[in-house]
């Protein structure tokens, strides 16, 4: 009986996050796709709860509900012909019909190879799988939390690597420009519940820092958590999301990456491998490239989300700088492209 | 222990209760007629029914750091409810979405 | 007490349907993002629930974050671009 | 094999493809990274699964890094994609 409720319960799970998958993507209209996006991330932190990971859970809730979401709203005002409600894909061009069909047979077969891979990795019971040696050694890790295990000692190479894709993709959206224009200064309402929300999110920011050593939590959930107060600031009409200018911002979005290399090289001098911790420092280690992490990634993300520099954009609104790119997006509008 | 089980019984009857302002608040949402109207149903299950829940699970918890923890999740969907259903009731307005008349 | 709590989740899913239903019908942006909030909520209640029913503590941890943020959408939604000229600092 | 594994890693493999087949749709580009992000969530979902062991078992650590620091790469790819695609739409205007 009660395996038929758990059932019962997966099966929706699934079937909602499937309607809204579909739904996000088949609508005509283009802010009911976002709209269903958005509640698409929402169920997706259900189903990681649901399949044991709260760890992604968490990244999922921060990033779906707090960045995603709002990055696409804004992003909906850059689209040309979304300012009516009804628009949809207003430059779509017609293709084939021969094209879509093989298309469609080429997705189908990709899905097939990989259910058909998904099936049998399911069939392989390995007894020495990656899973037990990370249980094995979680003890000379420093964290008993595995996944903060795997991310930070394990696999910590990977993880560096990880942040230095991060920065890379925000200095190439730095280097397109400007931020957007942001937001007026918003009501009592959003302006009141940012100013006390904002503290709120910091505090558990830290918390989520700090626990991830034993529990669910760490860096990426933390620095996600607080780019989202970043976002919250600039929506309610701060310029630039909180981050400094110049070159504090650039300061800010290599900490993560600098403070990893720099432990990692000085393990190199003193003659371990490169970010092999002595077991009795491994915690502090982490702790101190977790908190330095936080930091570089909720600042990338805040720029990602502000699509570009916030530097560049001076304070005086009437410049050329900041108004060339808005009128653009004005025309775009207007004349519905091809 | 009489008194765990009557503290399970209430911890039931309040999870219960809250259920049902959550489907009150969903089938309010469907079957009003007009945005202000719907936007009034969605309170119920942000402020009442997970209110509820929070206080039916309060009664099962040992632990007084989760306590305080659903008890800050209660207020800030309260509060974010209050700011985003008058955000969306100002929204409608400015685009002067139709008010339902009998 | 675990049938009981699965129960209770179950019933705070058909909530949440009854919600998509209404995300989906529409008609207008408000309704579908007003819905999203009741997703957003009975979601909450469920990973409220889910934490002694999986016996995840951190569970409330998730939905902590996102009662944090369940604001950030609606305010992305109802926000309004800045123009040039026309500022209010 | 375990059903939960099967009903979430089949739907993360129709959610890949369905995700696949609309990004190479010609239509709105906003529309098409929300296509890519659907596709990379169906894989997300496929990983999940793989590493789900039950519901009395811990899950496997490694794949659930994996998809970690998936999420944020992914979104800070969706944001790239998005900030050029905002520069190509300011360009359009001067050819």
């Amino acid at each position: 009986m009660e395996t038929l409720a758990w059932i019962l319960l997966d099966t929706m799970l699934v079937t909602a996050l499937l309607a809204l998958g579909w739904g996000s993507l088949a609508s005509k209209d283009l802010r009911r796709g976002v709209v269903l996006f958005i509640g698409f991330g929402l169920l997706l932190a259900l189903v990681w709860v649901r399949l044991r990971a709260p760890d992604i859970a968490l990244a999922e809730a921060a990033i779906g509900a707090g960045l995603t979401g709002a990055l696409m709203l804004s992003a909906l005002r850059d689209e040309p012909g979304t300012s009516s409600e009804a628009a949809g894909d207003a430059s779509v061009r017609s293709t084939p019909v021969s094209a879509s069909l093989l298309l469609t047979l080429l997705s189908a077969g990709l899905a097939i190879v990989l259910g058909a891979a998904f099936i049998c990795a399911l069939d392989r019971t390995d007894p020495a799988s990656l899973a037990e040696e990370v249980f094995a050694n979680l003890g000379v890790s420093g964290v008993s939390n595995p996944v903060t295990g795997v991310l930070l000692n394990f696999r910590a190479y990977d993880t560096l690597l990880e942040l230095a894709v991060l920065t890379a993709a925000v200095l190439g959206i730095l280097s397109l420009g400007p931020a957007r224009s942001g937001y007026q200064a918003s009501g009592p309402m959003l302006s009141g519940l940012t100013g006390w929300l904002v503290p709120v999110i910091l505090v558990v920011s830290g918390y989520l820092l700090w626990v991830g050593a034993k529990a669910p939590g760490g860096a990426f959930q933390a620095g996600a958590l607080l780019a989202a107060a970043g976002v919250l600031l600039r929506l309610a009409g701060h310029p630039s999301g909180g981050l400094p200018r110049e070159l504090a911002l650039r300061g800010l979005m290599v900490v993560g990456v600098a403070v990893f290399l720099i432990i990692g090289l000085t393990l190199m001098l003193v003659g371990r491998g490169f970010l092999d911790y002595p077991v009795a420092w491994a915690g502090s280690l982490i702790l101190a490239i977790e908190s330095a992490a936080t930091l570089g990634i909720a600042a990338t993300l805040i720029v990602a989300f502000l699509c570009g520099d916030p530097g560049q954009r001076p304070e005086n609104h009437e410049t050329a700088d900041s108004g060339v790119p808005l009128a653009k997006c004005e025309n775009n509008r207007r004349n519905t492209p091809r | 222990m009489p008194g765990k089980t009557m503290n399970e019984f209430l911890s039931a009857a309040l999870i219960v209760s809250g259920l049902a302002f959550f489907i009150a608040g969903g089938v309010g949402l469907l079957r009003l007629p007009d945005v202000y109207s719907r936007l009034h149903a969605l309170t119920k299950a942000d402020n009442l029914g997970l209110g509820l829940l929070v206080f039916g699970l309060l009664l099962s918890t040992d632990d007084a750091f989760v306590a305080v923890k659903l008890v800050l999740i209660w207020v800030l969907v309260l509060a974010s409810s209050a700011a985003s259903t008058y955000l969306i009731a100002q929204r409608a307005r400015r685009r002067e979405r139709g008010v339902w008349k009998p | 007490m675990t049938s009981f709590l699965l129960l209770s989740t179950i019933v705070l899913g058909v909530s949440l349907g009854l919600g998509l239903v209404r995300v989906f019908k529409g008609p207008s942006i408000e309704d579908r993002m007003m819905s999203v909030q009741l997703l957003g909520t009975s979601g909450v209640g469920m990973l409220l629930l889910s934490a002694p029913l999986l016996d995840i503590s951190s569970n409330v941890d998730v939905a902590l974050v996102l009662a944090l943020l369940a604001a950030v959408s609606v305010a992305a939604l109802t926000v309004r671009e800045r123009v040039a000229g026309q500022d209010h600092e | 094999m375990i059903t939960q594994q099967l009903i979430f890693g089949l739907a993360g493999v129709a959610l890949f493809s369905l995700g696949l087949r609309m990004a190479f749709s010609p239509r709105a580009l906003l529309r098409r990274i929300l296509a890519i992000n659907i596709a990379g969530a169906g894989l997300f979902l496929l990983l999940v699964s793989v590493a789900y062991r039950g519901r009395e078992m811990a899950p496997d650590p490694v794949p659930h890094a994996l998809v970690l620091t998936g999420i944020v790469v992914a979104f800070s790819a969706t944001s790239l994609a998005l900030a050029l695609g905002r520069r190509l739409g300011g360009h359009r205007e001067d050819d």
